[in-house]
């Protein structure tokens, strides 16, 4: 019996803004997680910091609140240490592409059995609104007070350069569609990336605009196609949905295989190799 | 008159085969029965470039390098030019007769081979070379190659003739020197052995420590002199039912690695340090959020890329203070190879025990010094595990503001008496969050003074029995004129010095604490009371450990600092420290039967 | 009896305006001629929980915080309930009289202002309240708000009516404070000031102290409480020919600033604790390669995310030790707003005479406090550039093996006298690598131990000028009871706790360096000398400067430790050395007139 | 009148081993440099650590040698305070894609005008052979003793979706195309990125089936079309060639005008913005 999206609530109230983004992303997760069915003290969220980032403290399972942009090899290291364990790891687009960025692509590369969601604010919420690599050009902000002078990382590309099994983009006023990516995500084995668009009201309140911009991927638009996918992503920045999902070998496969063909050892063997077998005295 | 010891060196070009002639020698040797221990110096380039290989074998365990060479073994002029000044005045030179020549200082003393014509003939390949140099050695010191041989076959079994060419340029090597060689080495033969030996490198010993541990996760990035740490669980783990990962950065490594602590499992990253340098934000991490995890750093040359061949005892500030704020951890030296062995496993159950990051403090020289050591009994390496909680208690629920209300709420940070808090394991009841923001007991973020206060109390109160339990080894009477105050590689050669200075008249003894931080600084502070005049032996320059004795035992020591790039003689220490009390000391006589 | 100075502090809800109100009163009071200085703390949340904003005015420099609250204003009840414990026994409360009520233990100095029905009277709106409490606080203590209109005019001109509306707020409040409220609060009222003043933060004013020296490169990574640097730079280092660029992390920001400097450019960064940490590798490669580079850290609690919005001294170990191997820098403790303009060029001159990475070690407290100051006079304050070699020297060339034969062969790291050598700026010839690898003159690779030796001498004798010069301020006896040692933020507080304590007659002397590392280790002995007593404050937890002293200077102190997120105040000082001392002080008569 | 490749050429003997690709690296690179006419006072060659970061040591350049991993933030700090200089960045597989990796996006997405040179031998040459980021799946090494666990980056689908202005590949064993794609490189503004094929022959000697595999780009390939040029990248992991190039503001460009845009200033009137104007006793 799939439970109550309400038992994955904690009793930590979130501290985020009125009409902050995040608010979406969260109750998409504690549907798509009611759906699934998961055990609370089965599943692990990390995060990273920022204001993204405080989201393990909002749900029942467990989770890891750690350093800035690390959450990635960190939910590694959950999954690869204990493979029975559901693992996310969320956060913010400062969080997983400035600082965090250098981890992406071993992550995909890898093919990590984690799902990844980023509330893509296209700002530094916590720090109070410098631009972050997501921030459109020419965006102002206190650090970029003439505008911001850089390029926006395109996350989609970028997820599907690095062959990401799984690479979709949501958003957080798209309550049902973002709790279906993240189900989609989940169940998907290997590294499901999902982005998605999570408006900052305070410091770069876009949840109009957006609203208004987003368009769904085209129904024609086959996920399969890497190609297609990266074009896809190229053409129309703000589109919704499934861009690219590839099923290869998952990082607990493959180590799980080395396990299964090694014969159990022991220290006392391992320390025989080193031995001189010198004749003791008797 | 037999020497109680010998230190030889081979010297040449990397790519002749020295190190791997060295690590052959040293086995045939250990095999014959006796002790040994190595050292070796590696080129700054990546093919050729000097290098040297230094073994010193005995028929009493050998602790340091040695003094000064016994016999040297040139394969080129520039092996003889770079190494003679080391060769005592008593000490032999052996040259290859085609490329080098000794200089008049050692006529009488020095002999050509003519090393690689002997390979050619026996072995049908110049390339042959180190195996006559080894078979000369054994000829010379009458060690039986036989034993030598399954090594070779072993070693290059995969490379096709290679091992029984290499076989035969060893016995024409040993027949040559029986030949033509005068009878200018002696050394003790060695006693049958009282326990069962082994001969192994300080990593393959933190390896083997860890394994005992438990150790079933593994992540790091390759760094020398710390690499082969990885390659070798890379190779074993799987047989453990553990993962060895390579990751993309040590920053990475050690944050997986806190994410598997977290989940319950033994966890280990190694590096040197560069990579250290880059752990320390998640070192902070560890301490605050209090996640079990040990660190091997083999320290290098430093500052920066300094010299990564080259060895030092000079990461120690960055280890004990590193990191923002003031984040709690252990700091273990291990003096010995095999205390390499059973600091692994002290480190692991302090990580537990304690919930702390566990830095294992090595060098250049330990991690791939060979030694032989006797046997360890791992069944006395008794293995410790984290405390969890009762499987009663429950993790948040929506309902329940704060907690408040359920007696069984899971309390992550709980604020108990030894500070210690159960850890509840991702897949058993006890859902909570494991931050590095300050928090109260539930592990919700929290900044009030009391919160802060009671848990940086917590955090380090916690560790206080480490110190007083820290495991010490001391030698020498408990009043002597000169105290040698140690960490880590040196002890070896700390020891011997206290002998030589004994041996000597002047009352010596020493003291090497295995857990640098926290410091035991009552016992430091009891033993240096019986002390006429402490001297503080580390391969740094700033003198490290010696300030940081100073700042908490508030005693008066004398520093003595090196960094040369070569770990400390027992003579280099004798000889410090006899000069710090005026005195003399004949080193050599202390070095030898 | 009018006091010599007053403690205000605002406490409300985040949003409500507590803080900017705080800033334009501070503003409007200092340009009545007062001196001020003042404290906020935010909240943990992003919007919403308690903030609180403390000001002390009087008509003297004012140096600390104030030891307890004069007059608290609260806009709400928890305002009170947090805040009400830090009131004296005869300060003052204002309360909102629709949301808060004062206890009973205020009776007769308790009022309640209806502050947002004025504001909604007055402004149209309840959003103004925040100025009709300004414009009370201004009729209680008879300061004209005339002064204010122009602020908030300017302040809110780009959001319509608003400034109006904001203005009739204030005045409102100001009337009714001077008809209701009695004349319970009384401040002696300032002279004419002797020179002009300014009154900024001390993040401004590193900002300007930065480019006073020269800055042209700035990069950084945002982080609280430093991310006003980059963002005031971000706006006006065009106007200086510079560039200001927001890296994708902290490494980037030191590499890259590296990376400037090496081109001759004057380059900073600014971080807090995780980012200090993050560079810890690129700071020995500073160091090591001597390139020039200044790295302010905005300290804030820690370990680890910590108290991200209090302040803490606790970077300091890492400041002075973070880095593997032994690597040199130089750390600067400004100790006030002025002094943070000051430090910024000595850093710089510092960084570009000895070719090294200074770390100036401000926190939450003095980088965002707002304090009076004279207007410091920037043709005092000397700009020093680096030593660059004569153009006639001459880069590699391939036909001249290592440089020999060539007699202007450039060589980057020169053994000079002094160990500084000549810094080669690309564009001029003089073509070189810089490098982090142990090197010889050249700055070609070498790992002998002589080289190693000559360049750890060099990189960190050159520094010790700086120890013999460095800048220290004194207040006090030579020869005190107690003598009060400590560095940056706190010395307004020591200096304040030592008066007390000499008013109260007890001798007491105060010592505060600039130049942490390398520590002035003589002149803190000759001064220690005098003191029979020697206090080390500091806002951490184990007392960090204390054993550095400790290790260096072999004398005896008392480590006086706080980490409760706030700053000493001159009361927690003389109180602590009273009582180390078996003495007593009436702490609340040395801070009133 | 262009230079003689012979005067970049230092004192200082490459330590490289037999037949490592590097050599062929270094000597396009000397080629190119003189057919440029550079002048070495105002060219900074910039590296990290690894046998080929050793680079600039060989070169008659300013150089720079840092850090594993942080050549580029390093060149963009040495471009961005004296935009006169030259700047090339140069390093290995692991320096640029492993612990550099989160560098390489924002350095596209600036377009800081420099030119990336990877000298990549799928390997760590310096640390004697273990895995890279552009390691071949199931390739056996020290750290990967059952064979590489993981799928190699494919540095050219990166360098795309990050949008870097110029990408191509080479090969250390094609001397005139790679001197060719050096210059190219240089002369086009904005970040170029160019993969060089460097065999290690000490621990990865891949040279003879390296030298048979690579193909040059088709004739037809437009690189101008960044959604081709995506595909290329997947479809043919040896061609080299320049697969993609495309002109944008540079971070020179974007600074240089935020700096005529203002008007010069002091400290003196920024202090003034803080002045109290509080009357002076006279
Ligand atoms: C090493 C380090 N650098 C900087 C910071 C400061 N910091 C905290 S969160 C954050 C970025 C927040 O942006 P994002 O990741 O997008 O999360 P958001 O707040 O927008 O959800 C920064 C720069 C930090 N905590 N640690
Ligand atoms: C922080 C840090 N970690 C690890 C190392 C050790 N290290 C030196 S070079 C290198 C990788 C070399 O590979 P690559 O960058 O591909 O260069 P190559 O030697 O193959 O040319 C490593 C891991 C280091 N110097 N610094
Ligand atoms: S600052 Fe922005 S991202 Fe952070 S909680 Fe508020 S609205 Fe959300
Ligand atoms: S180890 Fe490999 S990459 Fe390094 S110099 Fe030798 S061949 Fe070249
Ligand atoms: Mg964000
Ligand atoms: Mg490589």
């Amino acid at each position: 019996m799939p439970k109550d999206a309400k038992e994955f609530k904690s009793d930590l109230k979130p501290i985020w803004c009125p009409g902050c983004g995040d608010f979406g992303v969260l109750a998409a997760a504690y549907r798509a997680f009611a759906e699934l069915d998961l055990d609370p003290d089965r599943t692990v969220v990390v995060s990273g910091i920022g204001c993204s980032s405080r989201f393990p403290g909002f749900v029942t399972t467990y989770g890891y609140h750690g350093v800035h942009g690390r959450a990635l090899p960190t939910a590694m290291g959950v999954k690869m240490a204990n493979p029975e364990l559901e693992v996310i790891a969320v956060g913010g687009d400062g969080d997983g592409f400035a600082i965090g960025g250098g981890h992406f692509p071993h992550a995909a590369r890898r093919n990590i059995d984690i799902t990844y969601v980023i509330m893509n604010n296209e700002t530094y919420g916590l720090t109070k609104g410098q631009v972050s690599p997501t921030s459109r050009h020419d965006q102002k902000s206190p650090s970029s007070p003439f505008g911001n002078q850089e390029e926006p990382l395109n996350t989609m590309a970028t997820a599907i350069a690095a062959d990401a099994s799984f690479v979709a983009r949501g958003a957080s006023f798209r309550a049902k569609e973002l709790t279906e990516l993240i189900i989609a995500g989940m169940t998907n084995p290997g590294f499901s990336f999902i982005d998605a668009y999570s408006p900052c009201t305070a410091f770069n309140n876009n949840t109009q605009i957006w609203k208004n911009d987003v368009v769904q991927l085209d129904e024609n638009h086959d996920p399969t196609d890497r190609a297609a996918a990266f074009a896809q992503a190229l053409d129309d920045p703000m589109s919704l949905g499934i861009f690219y999902k590839h099923e290869k070998p998952t990082m607990v496969e493959q180590f799980q295989a080395l396990k299964d063909a090694a014969t159990p050892g022991t220290v006392e063997e391992l320390i025989d190799s080193y031995s001189l077998n010198v004749k003791i005295a008797s | 008159m037999a020497l109680k010891d010998i230190t030889l060196q081979l010297a040449g070009e990397s790519g002749e085969g020295v190190i791997s002639g060295g690590d052959i020698f040293t086995s045939g040797a250990a095999r014959a029965g006796y002790w040994g221990l190595t050292f070796r110096t590696y080129p700054a380039e990546i093919k050729g470039g000097p290098c040297m290989f230094q073994v010193r074998i005995g028929s009493e365990r050998i602790r340091s390098i040695g003094n000064q060479t016994d016999l040297l073994i040139c394969f080129n002029q520039e092996g003889f030019d770079l190494q003679n000044e080391t060769v005592g005045p008593e000490g032999i030179v052996i040259l290859d007769a085609e490329s080098a020549k000794a200089t008049d200082e050692f006529d009488g003393r020095s002999y050509e081979v003519p090393f690689s014509q002997i390979s050619e003939e026996a072995g049908g390949s110049r390339r042959g070379k180190n195996m006559v140099v080894v078979g000369s050695v054994c000829g010379l010191l009458d060690i039986d190659v036989t034993q030598l041989e399954q090594l070779i076959l072993k070693r290059y079994a995969h490379k096709g003739d290679v091992g029984e060419a290499n076989i035969n340029s060893l016995k024409a090597g040993e027949a040559y020197a029986r030949e033509n060689l005068p009878d200018v080495c002696n050394v003790q033969k060695p006693g049958e052995p009282e326990r069962e030996r082994i001969l192994l490198s300080g990593n393959q010993a933190i390896v083997a420590g860890a394994l005992h541990a438990g150790l079933t996760y593994y992540a790091g990035y390759p760094i020398t002199p710390a690499s082969d740490i990885l390659e070798s669980l890379a190779a074993r783990i799987p047989k453990f039912g553990g993962v060895a990962i390579q990751t993309e950065d040590e920053i990475a490594a050690l944050a997986s690695v806190l994410g598997a602590s977290f989940t319950g499992a033994k966890a280990m990253t190694a590096t040197s340090g560069p990579g250290l340098s880059l752990m320390s934000e998640l070192i902070g991490l560890a301490g605050t959020a209090e996640i079990p995890a040990v660190i091997v750093d083999a320290q290098r040359a430093g500052p920066s890329t300094g010299m990564p061949t080259k060895t030092e005892q000079s990461d120690l500030n960055h280890a004990i203070y590193g990191s923002h704020g003031e984040a709690p951890r252990v700091v273990i030296a291990p003096t010995t190879v095999d205390d390499c062995l059973t600091c692994a496993v002290e480190a692991f159950n302090a990580a537990e025990t304690y919930q702390v990051p566990v830095i294992l403090l090595s060098d250049q020289s330990l991690s791939h010094r060979l030694e032989t050591v006797d046997r360890p009994d791992l069944s006395k390496l008794e293995v410790e595990n984290r405390v969890q909680p009762p499987s009663t208690v429950t993790g948040p629920r929506y309902d329940a503001v704060n907690g408040d209300g359920d007696p069984n709420r899971y309390k992550r940070y709980e604020l108990t008496k030894d500070g210690v808090s159960p850890m509840a394991i991702p897949g058993a009841p006890g859902a909570y969050v494991s931050t590095g923001i300050e928090h109260d007991e539930l592990g919700h973020p929290g900044y009030t003074p009391e919160l802060h206060i009671a848990m940086q109390d917590k955090r380090f109160n916690k560790l206080l029995p480490l110190a007083a339990s820290s495991r010490v080894t001391v030698t020498g009477p408990e009043s002597a004129k000169i105290g040698l105050l140690g960490w880590g590689s040196t002890e070896g050669a700390a020891v011997e010095a206290a002998e030589i200075l004994r041996d000597q008249g002047i009352s010596a003894a020493t003291f090497y604490p295995r857990i640098i931080s926290p410091l035991p600084i009552e016992r430091i502070k009891e033993w240096a009371e019986g002390m006429e005049t402490i001297i503080v032996p580390e391969v740094n320059y700033t003198g490290q450990f010696a300030r940081i004795v100073r700042a908490d035992c508030e005693i008066k020591l004398i520093s003595q600092t090196q960094i040369t790039g070569l770990p400390f003689t027992a003579a280099d220490i004798a000889g410090f420290a006899a000069n710090a009390v005026g005195a003399k000391v004949n080193i050599v006589a202390g070095a030898t039967a």
